[in-house]
């Protein structure tokens, strides 16, 4: 082998090859560049932690912190203004059940009809279709919300306001529908082909096969994907302004008028509120609730997910 | 002795057959329900705009008069927040995912990055949009430029695409690496020539979907204030531009009804974009898709 | 020595053969007559015909690439989770022809265990696995569980070794110990027939005495079919033999008949190792 | 764009205007930027398509953040102007004190606050400014239109408002309301189509908006006179409309005006076609003198 | 028959044991002094003390887990590759102690190859394969890369099987041929060392025999260490077995040694298949 005469060693060439100085210099660098670019994501976070506490900070210098805790009035526009933000977050709450309700058993079983049962044409063809709803404007969906599924509601029970928390829920639910499809679809495409065979030979039906041995197997990739849709669904912004009106009540009623976070925060920066007021501020204190509450989700999501991780 | 006995397996076989059945009718109604309301989503759109959809619509700017209202500007400057959005989140989100999924040991920084993206996932598009009109807009003064929009779009779906880009790196298996290694290669090679070929395909599915997501999304926006009037197309990272999504709410937003129309034909123009996205990505998927 | 020639068998015809009395005939659990398959175009198994007879080990050897885990995957249909697969011809089992469409491979399966060339548990702990079988066919009670648990892993010669540690993920254990596992996996349903496909090829040599005697055990009231490379393990412990070549049957005999004597030359060669 | 041979004579006034811009300044080049009110937004939007076609290489850009929305940015020194459906506020004028930035109110147009009804709703015809406070204050009470006029029929009224962060709410709740609160019942929106769209689809309700979305659509709902005064062009120029009449504005930076010839000339362009473009989008002219006036403001900043 | 005790190759002396006139004695390429390796809290590698000499082949045996492919991973220091691996002691590879910090783990890799348990080529075409580590290492020259595939795949005993389909995906090949597609790669940077984790348990006999024979083949100009369940093979091809047990050497000696009278009676117990 190596006593072939034209050609020489392997080793030889590798030998004349090795000392680049190229080779090892992008060994030493490439890892503190990748660094830098995940200290980016850190960043941003500081940035947007720096940005809200900054402007935060100066509207509880109004308002009392208790007030806006435990305050059950939102009306910053009333002549004797109220912040207190338990009407946003039921309001908030309502669409995010309404929608989480809608997305997660339709999500996820697409995702196991896609992963267990589809053949690998269909699949090819209704997951990217599908990834089109995720793709879809939020503005459009607003107005489809607005201008179709209230109506049809309307038509189904006369109750329900032109206004209110079901209708951009279950369209917010559509829209992070496809979020959870896609990704607990690769989180279950992901367990080995020979973990399948393996319960399929010991004659379970398909629906065993993913409900006791795929499902777990793929649980925290699933837990994932609900938790970044449901996060999407807490931050929805424009289907909720513009189907579900700006009123901030606080109740369990979802036929009726209501108003999320994120709608008192469009309302406002793109409304009428003088630079330096108090409400200018608030959607700042406003934001700061959102992100505090995605985070304490995101916090216990991870938690979860950490547990029940499998390894193959 | 048996402990498995054959008649009642058999009597337990129909029942578990009919639930399988059952359920693979329930699996396949959900799908068809995601399915029928993208189709009725879509019907609306195409039976309201078709009409306002003509090659003028293409190449006029926005005009008062519905019949003369183009999306020139709004389709051309998302063309160029894509410009900018594409290069920038991917870089990052593609860096990121080979740090955390090839280089990051087990310390507290790590876990904290780690963390954080997660929780970024989580944060609503809204406040990046407070994000960037504070640090890009302002601090850094870039003005409500393709370049300050695209830098905050791009840090909206840096996790998405961060996580996607994980889930792929992660499904190489480890086998895969160790011939890499066992060759002499090094780590940054066997990342290139290997673990990088055989994710790229998820990573695209996923940073197109982000992508989709980019060009969709109109709050974050709203809160930069970008503007809706104006009759040039940006010439620069730093001009100031509109994006399809703007430019349709605002026409939403009109008093005449033809405007909603006007809307449904934006609105056309902007499926078209993502559908040709997303066709992007199911070649690539279809064409490099490997199940080990 | 009986010397049952396979046609006789799927007469029932009791013969004598080389003038030995003929023992009572064991019955056919297997009947596969002209199966042919396609790979797309590709032509995996090409006319098959092969009787499996009950309480028997029957060995399937032959060079690599020649059919025999497509063969073993026909007679669960495991064979038809690959897309492209076409198949033609009958496979009996017990009477009924597998292949066609009515039958139920759940129930089929149930009856036909498998275990695999690679270890493939679960990702759960190494009791979840084991009990797995039984859970899905309805068995809930705890204690019978246990005992099918002890009793499975102990049949696969390997309950001392994870006894104290049932609850941890079988991905903790060595690539043998996983294949044992697997193997008990498969007992715990107490099948008609085992199917395995280079079950050793993983195992050491003091595990893979154990699972050859197992079989030897195993097959007073299963039926075993192994692929298997080891030739020798093929003559320790099966009483049939096939020889697959290109996809096709070269021969079947009995185990002894085929590597004293083999009628084809081809069978000789790879025997003696005289080619490839 | 726009100014063919067969665009109608309205637009043809505006296309002379644009081109006598076109013979004083030959090609001027540079960036304008505004933002701003809603209600404000297609007066701009028409001048600067207009203008564009008369200065192609200007580039003015405005945004629609609503009023307090534009005076943020214009804090900011973001904007170079900033329209504005009310007079600015003492907090924002104190922020710019702050900024150093020096400015400059410019009247553009009139805006008349349009109230409507169902048109089968034959009762309400006319109301008073007592009855329409009457009507849209809380007191805490389920109000019916009998409550107002014990003639009126025994049914409860349904109230669509505009989204209570705009101009329009600010200004309704000053005239009418007097600082008092809305009443609770009422649909609030940001989108005033969806207001035109409740109040036509139910017998009972009444709404309010700015002119310019009653003009648009007159076919399906019906303008209640408030004191006698229906709502028209006339009436909101001379002044009959009162109280539901309020003033358009834009403010400019003055530094932007003097160092930049574009923002400059884009105000004075502004000033110039105002009145014609008000009344294209619906709204009402100011009288001449008053853009004269404003003219020589913006003048005397140069 | 020469019998040269470990301890005084290590020493470099020339000793004549059992009588017999010591032949030259071959170089030692690694030597492994007192080395332990831990998984976490898992004691796998225990006070290891080993000399591989050149141009031998040396067998690791050893039931299911007692460390055989551990040490064979820390020979090329693969086994960092697991986070929580811990080692202490020294393996002189040509002199130099390998696990020394500032050894270039690349260097060393590609001057030990090495051939895993599972076959796992790269998701590339055939060629691609054989070629990613000459490439890797700078050749970029298309001819010298086909001369290298070319030698590689006969070396391995599949160029006929493939040469007219280099450029399909690896994948599309039967185990058997994926693992000696995965030895073909090895070879392509022509080692100094290779080392083999049960290179055969896919292959067939035919394969295997080929293997076996290239692997004599190969020591004339490499030192081979192989991992091997089947005691058969062991005996066949290699000079040296040394007999793992528990993460334990028990003995290490010249292979006829070993299996015609092992020291230690464990060894014999488990060469005589009476342990487990
Ligand atoms: N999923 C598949 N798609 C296409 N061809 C396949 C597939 N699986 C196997 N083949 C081909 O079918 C033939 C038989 O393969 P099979 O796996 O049955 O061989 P085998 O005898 O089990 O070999 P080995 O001893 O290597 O396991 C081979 O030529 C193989 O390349
Ligand atoms: N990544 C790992 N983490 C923790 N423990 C491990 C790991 N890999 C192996 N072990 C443990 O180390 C011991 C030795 O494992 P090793 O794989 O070296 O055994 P082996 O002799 O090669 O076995 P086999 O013949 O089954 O391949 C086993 O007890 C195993 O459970
Ligand atoms: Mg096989
Ligand atoms: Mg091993
Ligand atoms: O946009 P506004 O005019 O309502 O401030």
């Amino acid at each position: 082998m190596r006593t072939n005469e034209q050609s020489p060693s392997v080793q030889a060439m590798i030998a004349a090859s090795r000392n680049k100085k190229g080779k090892r210099l992008l060994e030493k660098t490439m890892p503190k560049l990748l660094l830098l670019t995940a200290l980016i994501s850190v960043l941003t976070t500081f940035g947007i932690v720096f940005t809200l506490i900054f402007e935060t900070v100066e509207f509880f210098n109004r308002i009392p912190l208790l007030d806006f805790i435990t305050g059950v009035e939102w009306l910053p526009f009333a002549g004797e203004a109220q912040y207190g933000i338990l009407p946003l977050i039921a309001g908030t709450m309502k669409v995010t059940v309404i929608a989480v309700l809608v997305a997660v058993p339709l999500g996820l079983a697409a995702a196991i009809y896609l992963s267990e049962y589809a053949s690998d044409s269909a699949r090819r063809i209704i997951k990217p279709v599908l990834e089109v709803l995720a793709g879809i404007p939020t503005i459009v969906y607003g107005f489809f919300a607005l201008t179709f599924v209230t109506p049809v509601l309307q038509m189904i029970s006369p109750d329900i306001k032109i206004f209110n928390a079901l209708s951009p829920g279950i369209v917010v639910g559509i829209m992070i529908l496809p979020m959870i499809t896609s990704l607990s679809e690769d989180a279950m495409s992901s367990v080995p082909k020979s973990i399948r065979e393996g319960a399929l030979g010991l004659g379970s039906t398909k629906f065993e096969v993913a409900i006791k041995v795929v499902l777990p197997a793929a649980l925290s990739g699933i837990v994932a994907s609900i938790v970044l849709a449901v996060s999407r669904a807490i931050g929805e912004t424009m289907i909720v302004s513009l189907a579900g009106g700006s009123t901030p009540t606080l109740d369990a009623n979802v036929t009726g008028s209501i108003q999320t976070m994120t709608a008192y925060i469009v309302q406002v920066s793109t409304g009428d509120a003088g630079y330096g007021t108090t409400i200018y501020y608030s959607i700042y204190a406003v934001g700061f609730t959102l992100f505090i509450f995605t985070l304490l989700m995101n916090l216990l999501a991870q938690y979860i997910s950490k547990r029940y991780r499998e390894e193959y | 002795m048996r402990y498995i006995e054959e008649t009642s397996v058999m009597q337990n076989m129909n029942k578990r057959l009919f639930r399988n059945k059952l359920w693979k009718a329930l699996f396949l109604g959900a799908v068809t329900i995601a399915l029928a309301s993208l189709v009725i989503l879509l019907y609306r759109i195409v039976t309201q705009g078709a009409d306002y959809l003509t090659w003028d619509f293409m190449t006029n700017f926005a005009s008062r008069f519905p019949e003369q209202a183009g999306i020139k500007a709004a389709l051309v400057g998302s063309l160029w927040l894509m410009l900018v959005v594409a290069p920038v989140s991917m870089t990052l989100g593609i860096g990121t995912a080979i740090y955390l999924e090839e280089y990051a040991k087990k310390n507290k920084l790590n876990d904290f990055i780690r963390m954080n993206i997660s929780n970024l996932a989580g944060v609503p598009s809204i406040v990046f949009g407070l994000l960037g009109l504070t640090i890009f807009v302002r601090m850094l003064d870039l003005g409500k430029s393709v370049l300050a929009a695209g830098l905050t779009m791009s840090l909206l779906i840096l996790p998405v695409i961060i996580v996607a880009s994980q889930e792929a790196i992660r499904a190489v298996p480890k086998e895969q690496r160790e011939a890499s290694f066992g060759m002499g290669a090094t780590k940054w090679q066997t990342i290139v020539r290997v673990v990088l070929p055989a994710a790229i395909p998820g990573i695209l599915t996923g940073s197109i979907l982000a992508l989709s997501r980019a060009i969709g999304e109109t709050a974050p926006l709203v809160v930069i204030g970008i503007p809706v009037i104006l009759q040039f197309l940006p010439d620069g990272l730093l001009s100031s531009f509109t994006v399809l999504p703007m430019q349709i709410f605002d026409w939403a937003k009109r008093p005449q009804e033809e405007f909603l129309f006007v809307a449904s034909a934006g609105i056309i123009v902007l499926m078209v974009l993502l559908i040709i996205m997303n066709s992007i990505a199911i070649f690539i998927r279809n064409k490099f898709q490997q199940r080990y | 020595m009986v010397q049952l020639a396979v046609q006789e068998v799927k007469k029932g015809k009791i013969l004598e053969v080389n003038g030995t009395p003929a023992a009572a005939p064991k019955k056919t659990v297997y009947d596969t007559i002209g199966l042919d398959l396609w790979y797309g175009e590709h032509h995996a198994l090409k006319n098959i015909d092969l009787a499996i007879a009950e309480n028997e080990v029957t060995a399937i050897i032959g060079p690599s690439g020649c059919g025999k885990s497509t063969y073993l995957k026909t007679l669960n249909r495991m064979v038809e989770l690959v897309p492209v697969v076409r198949t033609s011809g009958v496979i009996n089992y017990r009477g009924r022809n597998i292949l066609d469409r009515n039958y139920t491979v759940e129930e089929l399966r149930t009856k036909v265990g498998m275990v695999f060339q690679k270890p493939n548990p679960f990702p759960k702990s190494i009791y979840d696995n084991i009990a797995y079988g039984p859970r899905i066919h309805g068995i809930k009670n705890k204690k019978i569980l246990d005992e099918i648990v002890e009793k499975s892993l102990r049949g696969a010669a390997i309950w001392d070794e994870v006894k104290d540690r049932l609850h941890e993920n079988a991905y903790g254990l060595s690539g043998g110990q996983q294949q044992r596992i697997c193997i008990a996996r498969c007992l715990a349903i107490e099948p008609d027939v085992i199917l395995m496909d280079e079950p050793t090829s993983a195992l050491d040599p003091i595990s893979t005495l154990k699972v050859e005697e197992l079989v030897q055990e195993l097959k007073d009231n299963y039926s075993i079919v192994i692929v298997t490379h080891n030739m020798q393990q093929a003559a320790r412990i099966s009483d049939k033999t096939a020889f697959f070549l290109n996809g096709e049957v070269i021969e079947f005999d009995n185990t002894d008949h085929i590597f004293s004597t083999p009628s084809d030359k081809r069978t000789e060669d790879y025997i003696s190792g005289r080619f490839g | 764009a726009c100014g063919d041979d067969t665009e109608n004579t309205d637009a043809n006034a505006t296309n002379d205007a644009g081109e006598e811009t076109a013979e004083t300044e030959a090609t001027l080049a540079g960036e304008v930027l505004g933002d701003g009110s809603s209600t404000v937004a297609p007066i701009t939007e028409g001048l600067v398509e207009e203008y564009s076609a008369a200065q192609p290489d200007v580039r003015v850009s405005v945004g629609i953040s609503g009023t307090g929305g534009g005076f943020e940015k214009f804090i900011n020194g973001e904007t170079d102007f900033s329209n504005a459906s009310r007079e600015i506020k003492d907090e924002e004028v104190q922020k710019l004190n702050e900024a150093g930035i020096a400015y400059t109110e410019l009247e553009l147009a009139y805006d008349g606050l349009s109230i409507v009804v169902n048109p089968e709703n034959t009762w309400a015809q006319n109301l008073t400014l007592d009855q329409l406070k009457k009507i849209w204050i809380e007191d805490g009470t389920v109000k019916k239109w009998s409550d107002i006029d014990p003639s009126w029929p025994a049914e409860e009224i349904v109230f669509y408002s505009p989204g209570s962060d705009s101009g329009t709410y600010d200004y309704f709740d000053e005239v009418v309301l007097e600082g008092a609160d809305l009443v609770k019942a009422a649909t609030l929106s940001e989108d005033d189509n969806v207001l035109v769209q409740g109040v036509r689809g139910d017998k009972n309700a009444i709404g309010f908006f700015g002119y310019a979305y009653y003009l648009a659509n007159k076919e399906t709902l019906k303008a209640v006179s408030i004191d006698g005064v229906l709502p028209s062009g006339e009436t909101i120029a001379s002044g009959e409309y009162t109280p539901l009449s309020r003033s358009l504005y834009v403010y400019v930076n003055n530094e932007s005006v003097k160092s930049e010839e574009a923002v400059y000339d884009f105000m004075k362009y502004t000033l110039e076609n105002a009145g014609e473009m008000s009344e294209l989008v619906g709204y009402v002219p100011l009288n001449d003198d008053e853009y004269e006036a404003g003219l020589q403001l913006l003048e005397g900043l140069r």
